[in-house]
């Protein structure tokens, strides 16, 4: 296990240690504890409050879309691992501003487990709580059953959007329809190259050859849809992005966000190399790019590989989506 | 013993934890094959912590002690089985709420009512494969005794032999919730953990028993 | 090769190309050469410009730093390979604006040399050019021979600080003064893990055992100062951070930057940790943190490792560190 | 052949590229135990472009002709001695300028230029193990055989032995520029890979001689 760490056990704790040290003016811990973060500026009296979180190791999912425009909190698990109930429900406490919250997460079992559990707590203390699992790897479940995907690099759209949503004081209902339109209209498929090592593990999520690739594994290591050898990049941006387009489907006229995330360890050259080849194909089909984001925007450690994300706009995303945001880990002026 | 005290329920927390540790790696064998591996950790961690929360509890009502020490095992191993779990104990508490000692007619309501927390929790059903495919069946056989006026420690017994019988019932079943559900019919042939989980957790209540 | 690319000959021009179809708005091509890339605003007549270049494979470095605030033009050559004179001199030529050129770049032979061709070429056309080569690789050359180091990620804090003079107005001289001085104030040390494959070879650049590191590994694999087992990240960042300190030295009562640089394949995770552990040594040595980069500035490829870089601050050179910049690749704001 | 036309510079980077070639993983192999390993590649390619350049050319300056394909290998191969190849061409060009055919005693006052150009540009002097000991100690070869009133073919023999003489010195002498140098006393030892290539060119130059 090849790592710049200190105790594999200690490594969650420690990297969010660091990363309050580095940004005190943005994120603040609630009653002392790492797994509890939230936006360090004053709440908003009236705003609804966004809620998300998960396990360590994806940075900046999640912790990194707490701030201005983003969302307001986050619970943060070990590596992989759901944070608790207990846990979200400090942070939900601590963000509410009395118009509500909203969970706004990636569906996998644990954090389904623990966000539900935070509701019935939230309940206890009438703060009223909405929920949106974000679903958007079209590799994990098929066609009409969208709603049992796993949540990936489209959590990204959602917090950016609803994010921007709250900040216009919208209600939480409001809020909450707009998340979920969202990721209604993401879609979400990456390749995965290489597996990725859990520190307290100690051993590599999934093994691969040399020559390998997988077409739709989950960030976790979950199995794909396709293991092939090693394609050429123009190839495996032309694989997922058709699955991506003939799932929603998106057709010619329509403007879209597209993100190409980098899973940790491609450098990235490749990511601009795979954003060449998705602005030619969909150029060709008819389909306008209004805003990109490429780079790491939700990793798994070191795993090598990318994934390719669209959000289809109309006239209310598309403002929200131009909107700015301010986190250390993402800012959007213009 | 015919009612469950503090103290019993410590015995026996103290012996699902013996069992646990026994059982660790192959549970984590288990998990490794259709999840991420940390099932036989979270098991042991989770019942170690409970098991060590219960000394620091003044509590003697046993509802808010099943509460209690049903956040505890959230916060420790806020994993899929650990709360799930959880929410069971917490589920349960209400039903134990203002008593002392829970006598089998007790422990019967607050299984049923752990059942249904984790039907609702996970939007999940029996034959779904999951860790209710052992924990239902265990349950209607402590109803069973009960209506058959068995003793608690005939009715532990029947209980724990409905969890061996319900994951063995698992491995002809597909997954359709966590991670294994990933795998399809992948799946089947496999126990599947949590329920291989539970099965322990009825052999080490069933020692306090022996 | 585990590598999401086309064919490796076209490595480095489709990366460009893949650069610029993303950011028109930014960056445009010279002559439709992806060697020669400029700033796509309009120049202002009077400003210096600033020119850098090297080889591919370091994103964002080089052309990351073309922008508002930063440099004003790029020559990119193959992967880790110097471009040529006459492309240099094709961007000097594009970004001049009246009031001369500064060649800022970090000191390596193949660059150095072209460098240097290129502002003969520059002086047959009555461009006034200077140069600043940046040397702040501790590891490269002992104390006393400062000159003979590499260029590595203090070529950030170069760019930032004499991009925010030019945009100042200031004279080429000025410029020059400014960079120099950054380029004094800066030293760096990194570690690394892995190697990395430039794609027209193939293979690694060096090999290293699964459980060593190597300190002081140059960025294209050049031998470093010491190769030893794997360590905890506080052991490593305490040894490369004392020996930046003690170079320079700085000492207490100092202001400084701190940037602390993926090399491509760490997790960002990874690099909170170092972060954590060199904001506690600064605290306890009286040096003060005036701002912080955290993040990948100078990657090799998927090499895994980092670096740390400081550089002394005094009034002058906190405020220009201040002053906003705007790269697709690099933006301050506040 | 007395005096080098347009015609007989083709036929010798002919030769050079040919020589290049033979020699192309040799060189590879020499740069990657102290460099890059690029070293192959890049003169054969560069010289094979200069080759392929010159039938473009209508020039027949020699002067401007060199100074072209200076440009054109450097364009080429930026490299560390593709840039130092080109400025030989590019400093030595001046010398030429004006003359449709180069006799000895202007190889002589271009090849003086040339090493000038690179000691300038590289910052470096004989005994540094670069390509300019090689260079160097040729030029001079050269100047020897043109004041002892020698032919061009013996003046081209004395300064391809000249360089042979000259990789072998690099042997004993630490690398003090470009990457070699980050390894100190370890390149003691080894050839200096630029005078081994300058060495192939004065190879190639000598063969059209032969
Ligand atoms: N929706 C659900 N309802 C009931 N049980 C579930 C559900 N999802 C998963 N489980 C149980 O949880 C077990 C896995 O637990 P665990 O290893 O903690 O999951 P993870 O590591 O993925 O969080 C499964 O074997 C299954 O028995
Ligand atoms: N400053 C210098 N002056 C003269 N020759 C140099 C200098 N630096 C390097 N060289 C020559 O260049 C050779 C390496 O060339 P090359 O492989 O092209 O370098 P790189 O691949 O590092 O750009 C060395 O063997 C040496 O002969
Ligand atoms: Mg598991
Ligand atoms: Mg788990
Ligand atoms: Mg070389
Ligand atoms: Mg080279």
């Amino acid at each position: 296990m090849k790592k710049l760490i200190n105790k594999p056990e200690d490594f969650a704790r420690e990297t969010v240690e660091g990363i309050v040290l580095a940004h005190p003016e943005s994120l603040k811990m609630v009653n002392g504890s790492f797994h509890c973060l939230v936006r360090a500026d004053e709440k908003k009296a009236g705003k609804v409050a966004i809620a998300t979180g998960g396990g360590s190791g994806h940075l900046p999912v999640f912790l990194g879309y707490v701030g201005y425009g983003l969302a307001d909190g986050v619970t943060v698990g070990n590596v992989f691992a759901s944070p608790s109930a207990e846990a979200m429900h400090e942070v939900d406490k601590a963000i509410h501003a009395g118009a509500g919250v909203l969970h706004l997460y990636g569906r996998y079992g644990g954090d389904i487990m623990n966000f539900g559990m935070a509701a019935d707590l939230a309940e206890m203390e009438d703060i009223e709580v909405t929920e949106v699992l974000v679903t958007d790897d079209v590799a994990s479940a098929p066609k009409g059953k969208e709603d049992k995907r796993r949540g990936v690099a489209g959590l990204v759209f959602a917090y950016k959007v609803a994010g921007a949503a709250a900040e216009k004081m919208l209600s939480l209902a409001e809020v909450t329809r707009i998340a979920q339109k969202t990721v209604d209209h993401t879609r979400t498929m990456g390749v995965a190259l290489t597996p990725c090592i859990v520190p307290e593990a100690g051993k590599a999520t999934f093994s691969i050859q040399e020559d390998e690739m997988e077409i739709g594994m989950g960030i976790h290591g979950e199995p794909g849809i396709n293991r092939t050898k090693l394609q050429s990049i123009d190839d495996v941006v032309t694989e997922i992005l058709n699955k991506i387009i003939e799932d929603l489907p998106y057709t010619s006229g329509d403007e879209v966000a597209i993100l190409v995330n980098g899973l940790g360890g491609t450098p990235k050259e490749e990511l601009y190399l795979a954003y060449r080849k998705a602005q030619q194909i969909l150029t060709e089909k008819g389909i306008k790019i209004h805003r990109k984001y490429i780079g790491e925007y939700a990793t798994s450690l070191e795993m090598a590989g990318m994934s390719i994300s669209l959000l289809k706009l109309d006239n209310e995303l598309k403002e929200l989506v131009d909107a700015p945001c301010y986190s250390p880990f993402f800012e959007q002026t213009r | 013993m015919e009612k469950i005290t503090k103290e019993s329920l410590k015995d026996i927390l103290g012996n699902i934890v013996k069992v646990m540790e026994e059982e660790k790696n192959y549970l984590i064998e288990l998990d490794s094959a259709m999840g991420d591996g940390d099932l036989g950790l979270t098991m042991y961690t989770g019942f170690s912590a409970v098991y060590a929360e219960i000394d620091q509890l003044d509590e003697t009502d046993m509802g808010k002690l099943f509460m209690k020490l049903g956040m505890k095992m959230n916060s420790v191993v806020p994993s899929t089985m650990g709360t799930l779990i959880s929410t069971c104990f917490v589920k349960a508490a209400p039903k134990a709420k203002g008593k002392t000692e829970l006598e089998l007619s007790d422990i019967v309501e607050m299984g049923q009512a752990a059942v249904q927390g984790v039907m609702d929790r996970g939007k999940s059903k029996v034959g779904d494969k999951t860790m209710l495919d052992a924990l239902a069946p265990a349950v209607e056989a402590l109803s069973a005794a009960e209506k058959a006026g068995q003793s608690l420690a005939e009715a532990n017994i029947a209980a724990y032999q409905a969890t061996i019988d319900g994951v063995e019932k698992t491995k002809t079943m597909q997954s359709v919730h966590g991670r294994a559900a990933y795998y399809n019919e992948k799946s089947i042939g496999h126990p599947d953990s949590g329920a291989v989980a539970v099965m322990f957790i009825f052999k080490g209540i069933r020692q306090s028993f022996a």
